[in-house]
């Protein structure tokens, strides 16, 4: 069946493009597509053993593809994440700007399903672009004025990303002589510019993986996006910084400088403090953005680990991808449910606010739930006795707030969902997007190809007795603290999506607006010339009475001559 | 074909003839005759492409063509193919015949075509002259050539603004030309030879003599590269009609004085010489200024046009600063990114030009919802537009990718923040056209709107800009693959580089 | 074989100056053709015998000189006399069209041209002083007659002023000959020369050059001696202007530049040199600039004649006391200026007196819109502007180059200057014509078109002079040695 | 001091007579005398130059014959266009010249 993957990678990135070119002719029935266009590769995914890769020389800088567990368990997570939301688009998707949206939704998809499998940088940068620059399609999709806005603000970051990213692909691939992935972080490692480069790819990524600081586009850009496209990008597309981290940074080797801790550091700021942004939220999707935030502050947490600890890195890296599977499709789940109404009453409605809830409580970890699994794979993974760095004994601290922070703020959701959403019907696709999401990350997850390694008895989804306080504590915490809340505080502060961004003085971000008149010519010049010009014809007039000057010649020569002879 | 095949010289004058011929051709037809004009063009046109090809294919096998008599005592002119003539030589011919298609289509029944269809072709022969000059005499000579053909051009619309225009050209390009004289007068008294040669013909050490004339010679060629002080003329001449605008960005004009200074560097002082001289680094520094100048002059222009030509004025230094990088990976760079400006900026150039033809639109505040309209063009906009920022996986980004390394390799590390922080600025112009394009609805009527029956325009003018397009797509793509531009210039390189 | 051939070039025009006297003009016009034909004729056959056997000496009738008339002829004189052929020839045909055959006085047109050519290639020929001066005034009184054939009172006028300058200039000459009579006791510029090496302390040899130079500079019209031209040149019917600028400046330049090159050594000073220079420089950028500012048409083209006349005497500098080799590349360069501007020029003059035959009307800014109706002649006008320009490929780029390569050689960079600036300010006079053709708003549309071949002539000639450079090398080598005694 | 040097210096100072005449004579004919003195005196110094420095010589008799010929030749020359443009313009002085650039 080897011989099938190529075919398999070519349908991968190829079948969403080729499905534009069906535009003239499918006519609205193209979105029907959506849903199948990323099987491809999610067979890819599955099929595939690890190790396997394919290099075509002759395209882009001679391109590789590549597929390791890493790549598999991310390329599922995508692709199947992509799938459910087209499968939800279906049913929410109206006629206005239709093939507009499938046009970004296919290049979107295209950039994000080929940098998972793309083996050099070149290609890898190319996919990501496609899908940095795509995605702006699906932001401003709705054309309201907070989408420009928040489109606006997005590609100000992302631009800036693309370019930090750019600046440390190059230094690095100068460094490697190479433009293959793994030889490149290897090289990275040694490089005598290695502090640099380190530093431009995390900020680089970082924008997209919402890192402190770069994060603020992202509770803007999320909640705008027409649902099943927020979906994804808070679920999968986020991913791609955190794959890319993986794969560039010299994990497993020893590095100059501390980047590793100062990761922690930006992890827990983002974990708590996107935990505490978003408490203070009036949206549901706003709320959710920055659950995100905090959710990808606590994988920075393993990847600073696994940068500052270079033998704990095989282990850790297969818990970031596991994390990033539980994580990718249980918010895919939260995104798409905020666009599912309630029906009006009876068991029903029971069942809606139990499977609503259900993928929050697995992100806080709820025994039984993926949650639960990667929480335990994640604290034996930074077991703090293994590992030599500064902040390793606030690391176990820190899950167990984040968790808290975490289900605080699926509460808030909840509760904001609850007063919002009023109950009606749904399109019968939406119901089925979000019913396959859900069950994806609370049923199909176990059969995914993820590794657990030995960090987690058998069977993983069963947790031990013992571990059950360390992932019920924060828990019974978290709805104490809830409750309190709803019991005391009347209202709670409200802080504006894109908290950072509020402070920044409101203009304009493209100056191209801007208008500048051309500085007029100079005139003064014109009029010397014309006075000059007027001038020299005065006087050649007077020299056509020019006997004198002839004269004058004559008698110059004369006298040179004479002086001279 | 054989080393000492009879025909192989003449390859090169018919290569200048077909446009010639086709030239007067045209003068002599009487302005009515459309038809029998257009097919005049576009059969010299594919003839010549045929030529080119032809050409390309032997210096690739390792030949080398040559041609050349004395004009004056101890002055020949010469023609030479070699790879980096039929890099020029083969960006000229191909574009040459898209745009003529293009303004045939754009001059439909507009007045003295005979004229304007003239020049456009000996304009298209001084350039092809200029790639295959086989010695700085023989350039200079097509350069001159060049000026005087552009300029009917540029004044074509006979307008008191264009008129305006082709004044400030004339002048600026003439004291350019007068200043390369002056230049290169002084280098034959120097160095008593103006030929060129891989490697250089400058021998010894360098002298202040050499550094003056080498400014000289860079003054005069920098006037129609636009290096900074000097690019005043270009964007004033975006009156002309949209197809020459385009030829002037992307192939003759600009092309002409970058690629003279490829030419000046490589050929005639040498890389090396010139580098020990350390006359690239100030050169280098001035390029990547122009770079930054431009593209900030471009962000406040609200005309479609001239946003474009503060575009070029940034874009064409791209080239300068490849090759004052004084590398081959930087060589490498420059070269490649003289096809690939002239083919992405062609694309936006003929995609302006739709506009404004289809639409009226000319100004940038005016594209609102033009994507829906007319969507081919704007598909090839948006793809040009990304090209110049540099986004993977098009055109610009193999450039920008060889200039970083090449940048890298020279140890010139400031030179990869002036690339990223113009890609920036590309961005803060490029980008707010295509969402206008894309994501602005269209609230009122076009300016003025004319309709072609089923396709979004004519269809002269609609192609051109759809293959330029799925060019930039293709050469970014498959840049790897031989008689690629990136191949191509790396095959130059290693013949003028490592002679 | 050869003094038959050198005999027919002096009476032949001589013979068809009297004969067309008696006829009219349209007989005249027909008699031309044959004239013409039989110079064409020896002057080619001439070029040819001079190019396989040189230079040669010839006694008229085997009187010795100064009393018989000697003439001398080598590469230098028959590439003149080709280029006489040619330009009157050209002007010729053109006025046979272009004149108005039924004004009374046209008439005298032919006699008239016919002297002319006898002067020029007396001159041309002549090799003692006296009959060079006789050569001049022949030639001053038949132009001054053919510019007063312009008929109204502005162009006698003109005439009259030329023919005053022509008349004091070749006193001057004539006295500057008297002098050196008296001095040297002969009038062969070859003996005047080698007396003038072994004694030098001679003074008046000096005030003779002095005046000779003098009065030529001011039939040359060098800058400030100019005033009499542009009006001449100017007014003239378009055939005569080309061939006053043409050719008839150059009569004078010629004698002036064998002076130089025979005395100038030994009687010139650096004084001299570069006083000279600095003259033709200013003619250069004044001329220039005055063409730029002219409101009509051929007054544009006559001051043009003023700067590039300028150009030439950049030779007395850049051949003074300097290196054989730089002096040859000046002298060369100077011919070759000489030529390429004779063609030009006469190319501009007859294309202006289409464009101005066809738009009706002599001012710059009644060209708008010929372009359409007149592209040929404008064309034409435009390859002369090029050569003006000095652009490559024309012949007015060769001279500039080899005279860029003297300057720079013999130090004198300034001069280079000069040059470059001379054909910036040139191009800036000729687009502005071109700017004016290019115009779209005029409404008037009443263009009358010109035959053909009065389009052709032009034509031909801005060809000449733009192949000129792609030639150069062949035509240097007929040329020889330039100015050097007994080819 | 021979006579012939007497002519000769006589002959210099009708030149610079006729020359001072030349340039400040408005009049069409006085110009025209004007010339013709100096032309005479150019001859006086030909002539007497010559013969002060080699006793009597035949050769400059004979140029001052052609000097004559060429003097009268250009003098009737001038005569006419005088007349003419007398009759034409009715002026008998070429200043002040406003516009002798008028077209063809």
């Amino acid at each position: 069946m080897m011989p099938v993957l190529p075919f398999l990678v070519i349908a991968t990135v190829g079948l969403p493009l080729l499905w534009l070119l069906t535009m003239p002719f499918a006519g609205r029935w193209q979105r029907f597509g959506l849903p199948i266009l990323p099987l491809p590769a999610l067979i890819l995914a599955l099929a595939s053993t690890s190790g396997w890769q394919w290099s075509l020389p002759w395209l882009l800088m001679d391109s590789q593809w590549l597929l390791d567990d890493l790549r598999r368990t991310f390329l599922t997570l995508t692709a199947l994440l992509w799938s459910t939301a087209g499968v939800f688009a279906l049913g929410y998707l109206d006629n206005r700007n239709l093939n507009r949206f499938l046009v970004f939704w296919c290049l979107t998809l295209t950039g994000n399903l080929g940098l998972v499998i793309a083996g050099d940088a070149a290609s890898f940068y190319t996919f990501f672009a496609l899908m940095t620059f795509a995605s702006y399609g699906l932001v401003v999709h709705d054309g309201t004025a907070e989408a420009l806005r928040a489109g606006r603000v997005y590609m100000v970051m992302a631009v800036a990303g693309e370019m930090l990213l750019l600046a440390g692909l190059m230094l690095a691939a100068e460094e490697a002589d190479s433009l293959l992935l793994t030889e490149l972080a290897s090289a990275v490692a040694t490089a005598p510019r290695a502090q640099l480069i380190i530093g431009l790819l995390i900020t680089g990524f970082g924008v997209k993986a919402g890192l402190p600081l770069l994060h603020f586009w992202l509770p803007l850009a999320h909640p705008v996006a027409p649902t099943p496209a927020s979906a994804v990008l808070s679920g999968a597309m986020i991913k791609a910084g955190l794959l890319g981290w993986v794969l560039t940074l010299p994990l497993g080797q020893a590095s100059p400088g501390n980047w590793g801790d100062l990761m922690v550091v930006a992890g827990a700021v983002a974990s708590l403090g996107g935990a505490l942004a978003g408490i203070c939220q009036q949206q549901t999707k706003a709320v959710l953005a920055y659950s995100s935030i905090s959710q990808m502050g606590l994988v920075m947490l393993l990847v600073g680990a696994a940068l500052a600890t270079p033998d704990r890195a095989a282990v850790i890296v297969p818990v970031i991808a596991l994390y990033a599977l539980h994580h990718g499709l249980a918010k895919g789940a939260l995104f798409l449910s905020t666009a599912v109404h309630p029906p009006a009453a009876g068991p029903v409605r029971w069942a809606y606010w139990l499977l609503l809830a259900l993928p929050g409580f697995s992100l806080a970890g709820l025994p039984w739930t993926s949650g639960a699994l990667a929480k335990l794979a994640m604290k034996e993974a930074l077991a703090s006795d293994q590992l030599t760095m500064a902040t390793a004994t606030w690391l176990s601290p820190m899950m167990t707030a984040g968790a808290v922070a975490t289900l605080l703020l699926i509460l808030r959701f909840l509760w904001l969902h609850h007063t919002q959403a009023e109950p009606s019907a749904n399109p019968r696709w939406r119901i089925a997007g979000w019913l396959l999401t859900v069950a994806g990350s609370g049923l199909v997850f176990w059969v995914l190809p993820w590794q657990a390694g030995d960090l987690v008895e058998q069977p993983y989804w069963l947790p031990k007795a013992y571990q059950y306080p360390a992932l019920l504590a924060p828990i019974g915490l978290a709805l104490t603290a809830g409750v309190l809340a709803a019991l005391l505080v009347r209202r709670a502060p409200a802080v504006p999506p894109g908290d950072l961004l509020a402070l920044w003085p409101s203009r304009r971000p493209f100056p191209g607006a801007v208008r500048v008149q051309p500085a007029p010519p100079g005139e003064n010049l014109r009029r010397w010339a014309n006075t000059v010009s007027a001038l020299s014809v005065g006087a050649e007039t007077h020299m056509r009475s020019g006997g004198l000057l002839a004269l004058a010649v004559v008698v110059l020569l004369v006298a040179l001559i004479n002086q001279v002879s | 074909m054989a080393e000492d095949f009879w025909l192989n010289p003449w390859l090169l004058v018919m290569a200048l003839a077909t446009s010639m011929v086709a030239a007067l051709g045209i003068f002599m037809l009487p302005e009515e005759r459309h038809g029998l004009r257009t097919t005049l063009n576009l059969g010299a046109a594919a003839l010549k492409l045929v030529l080119v090809i032809v050409m390309v294919w032997g210096v690739f096998q390792g030949l080398e063509y040559q041609l050349s008599f004395t004009m004056l005592p101890g002055i020949e002119f010469e023609l030479k193919a070699d790879s980096l003539s039929m890099m020029f030589a083969g960006l000229s011919s191909v574009l040459w015949l898209l745009t003529t298609a293009y303004a045939v289509g754009y001059l439909e029944n507009s007045p003295n075509r005979s004229r304007f269809f003239g020049f456009f072709s000996l304009c298209v022969a001084s350039t092809t002259g200029i790639a295959l000059a086989g010695n700085l005499f023989t350039f200079f000579l097509f350069y001159e050539m060049l000026t005087l053909s552009t300029y009917p051009l540029v004044v074509h619309r006979g307008t008191a603004k264009a008129l305006k225009a082709g004044r400030s050209y004339i002048i600026y390009t003439l004291s350019g030309g007068a200043v390369f004289l002056l230049g290169m007068a002084w280098l034959y008294a120097e160095t008593g030879t103006l030929d060129f040669a891989p490697g250089g013909v400058v021998e010894g050490e360098p002298t202040p003599v050499l550094a003056a004339i080498f400014v000289l010679l860079v003054a005069g060629l920098g006037v129609k590269a636009a290096l900074f002080p000097l690019h005043g003329w270009l964007p004033q001449a975006m009156v002309a009609p949209a197809p020459v605008s385009a030829l002037l960005h992307a192939v003759a004009v600009v092309k002409a004085g970058a690629f003279g200074i490829v030419r000046v560097i490589s050929d005639v002082f040498g890389m090396g010489f010139a580098n020990e001289a350390g006359l690239l680094l100030p050169l280098a520094g001035l390029a990547a200024f122009t770079i930054l100048f431009g593209s900030v002059r471009a962000l406040f222009q609200q005309d479609l046009k001239r946003r474009l030509a503060y575009s070029t004025i940034s874009q064409v230094s791209y080239i300068i600063l490849g090759i004052c990088l004084a590398g081959p990976l930087g060589m490498v760079g420059g070269l490649v990114h003289l096809l690939h400006q002239g083919i992405m900026k062609i694309t936006l150039f003929f995609c302006a030009g739709n506009y404004a033809e289809t639409l009226g639109v000319h100004r940038i505040d005016e594209l609102d919802g033009a994507g829906p309209r007319m969507p081919a063009t704007s598909v090839a906009f948006t793809i040009g537009a990304f090209g110049m920022i540099g986004t993977p996986p098009l055109a610009g980004f193999i450039t920008k990718w060889t200039l970083g390394l090449g940048s890298l390799e020279a140890e010139l590390p400031w030179v990869v923040a002036v690339l990223l922080a113009s890609s920036i600025l590309n961005a803060a112009y490029f980008l707010p056209i295509v969402h206008r394009l894309w994501f602005r609805a269209r609230s009122d009527a076009w300016p003025e709107e004319v309709r072609w029956g089923r396709l979004e325009t004519l269809s002269w003018l609609l192609w051109p800009p759809v293959l330029t397009a799925v060019a930039v797509v293709l050469i970014g793509v498959f840049a790897a693959v031989p008689f690629s531009p990136l191949s191509w210039a790396e095959l130059v390189v290693n013949r003028e580089y490592r002679p | 074989m050869m003094a038959w051939l050198m005999a027919g070039l002096l009476f032949t025009p001589l013979a068809w100056a009297v004969m067309s006297l008696m006829a009219g003009f349209r007989a005249g016009w027909r008699l031309a053709w044959l004239g013409m034909a039989v110079q064409g004729l020896v002057s080619v056959l001439l070029w040819l015998a001079i190019a396989d056997q040189g230079g040669f000496y010839y006694a008229l009738g085997d009187w010795p000189a100064p009393l018989g008339i000697e003439l001398r002829v080598d590469g230098l004189a028959v590439t003149f006399i080709l280029l006489t052929a040619t330009v009157a020839t050209a002007c010729g045909l053109h006025a046979g069209v272009y004149l108005d055959p039924d004004k009374p006085w046209q008439r005298y047109f032919w006699p008239l041209f016919w002297f002319l050519w006898a002067g020029l290639n007396a001159v041309w020929l002549g090799a003692d002083l006296f009959n060079l001066y006789v050569g001049l005034e022949l030639i001053s009184l038949s132009a001054v007659g053919l510019v007063a054939l312009g008929g109204a009172g502005d162009a006698l006028r003109a005439s009259l002023r030329y023919l005053l300058a022509a008349l004091v200039g070749s006193l001057f000459y004539l006295l500057g000959v008297a002098l050196i009579y008296g001095q040297f006791g002969t009038l062969s510029l070859g003996g005047v020369a080698q007396l003038a090496e072994d004694h030098t302390a001679l003074a008046g040899a000096g005030i003779a050059l002095a005046l000779m130079l003098a009065g030529l500079a001011l039939k040359t019209a060098l800058f400030p001696l100019h005033g009499w031209l542009p009006p001449a040149h100017g007014i003239a019917p378009s055939p005569v202007s080309a061939l006053l600028s043409a050719l008839v400046l150059k009569a004078s330049f010629y004698i002036a530049a064998r002076l130089w090159l025979a005395l100038g050594e030994t009687q010139g000073s650096y004084g001299v040199a570069q006083l000279a220079g600095a003259l033709g420089a200013a003619a250069v950028l004044w001329g220039s600039w005055m063409a730029c500012l002219q409101p009509r048409l051929k007054q544009v083209v006559a001051y043009s004649t003023v700067a590039q006349v300028g150009y030439l005497f950049l030779l007395f500098p850049l051949t003074w006391q300097v290196s054989d080799q730089i002096s040859q590349q000046a002298q060369e360069g100077m011919t070759l200026q000489v030529i390429s501007h004779a063609l030009a020029k006469a190319a501009m003059f007859l294309a202006a007196g289409n464009l101005v035959l066809s738009t009706g009307s002599s001012k710059v800014e009644d060209l708008a819109g010929v372009g359409r109706f007149l592209p040929f002649s404008l064309f034409s006008f435009g390859l002369a502007g090029v050569s003006l320009m000095s652009l490559p490929p024309s012949g007015g780029f060769a001279a500039k180059w080899l005279l860029l390569q003297a300057t720079i050689g013999s130090g004198q960079w300034w001069w280079a200057l000069v040059l470059i600036a001379g054909g910036l300010l040139s191009a800036a006079y000729v687009f502005r014509i071109y700017r004016a053709s290019f115009q779209e708003a005029s409404g008037q549309d009443d263009f009358h078109h010109p035959p053909r071949r009065l389009e052709a002539i032009p034509m031909a000639l801005a060809l000449l002079s733009l192949g000129l450079g792609l030639a150069g090398e062949p035509v240097l080598a007929i040329m020889g040695l330039p100015f050097e005694e007994d080819g | 001091m021979t006579p012939h040097l007497l002519y000769a210096f006589t002959g210099l100072l009708l030149f610079v007579t006729g020359l001072f005449g030349m340039i400040a004579l408005d009049h069409l004919l006085r110009k025209l005398l004007a010339l013709n003195l100096m032309g005479s005196g150019t001859f006086l110094v030909l002539v007497g130059l010559a013969q002060h420095r080699n006793g009597v010589d035949p050769v400059v008799q004979a140029l001052v014959l052609t000097g004559i010929v060429v003097a009268i030749a250009a003098t009737a020359l001038g005569l006419v266009l005088i007349r003419r443009y007398y009759h034409l313009s009715g002026r008998s002085s070429l200043e002040p010249d406003t516009n002798d650039e008028a077209g063809p």
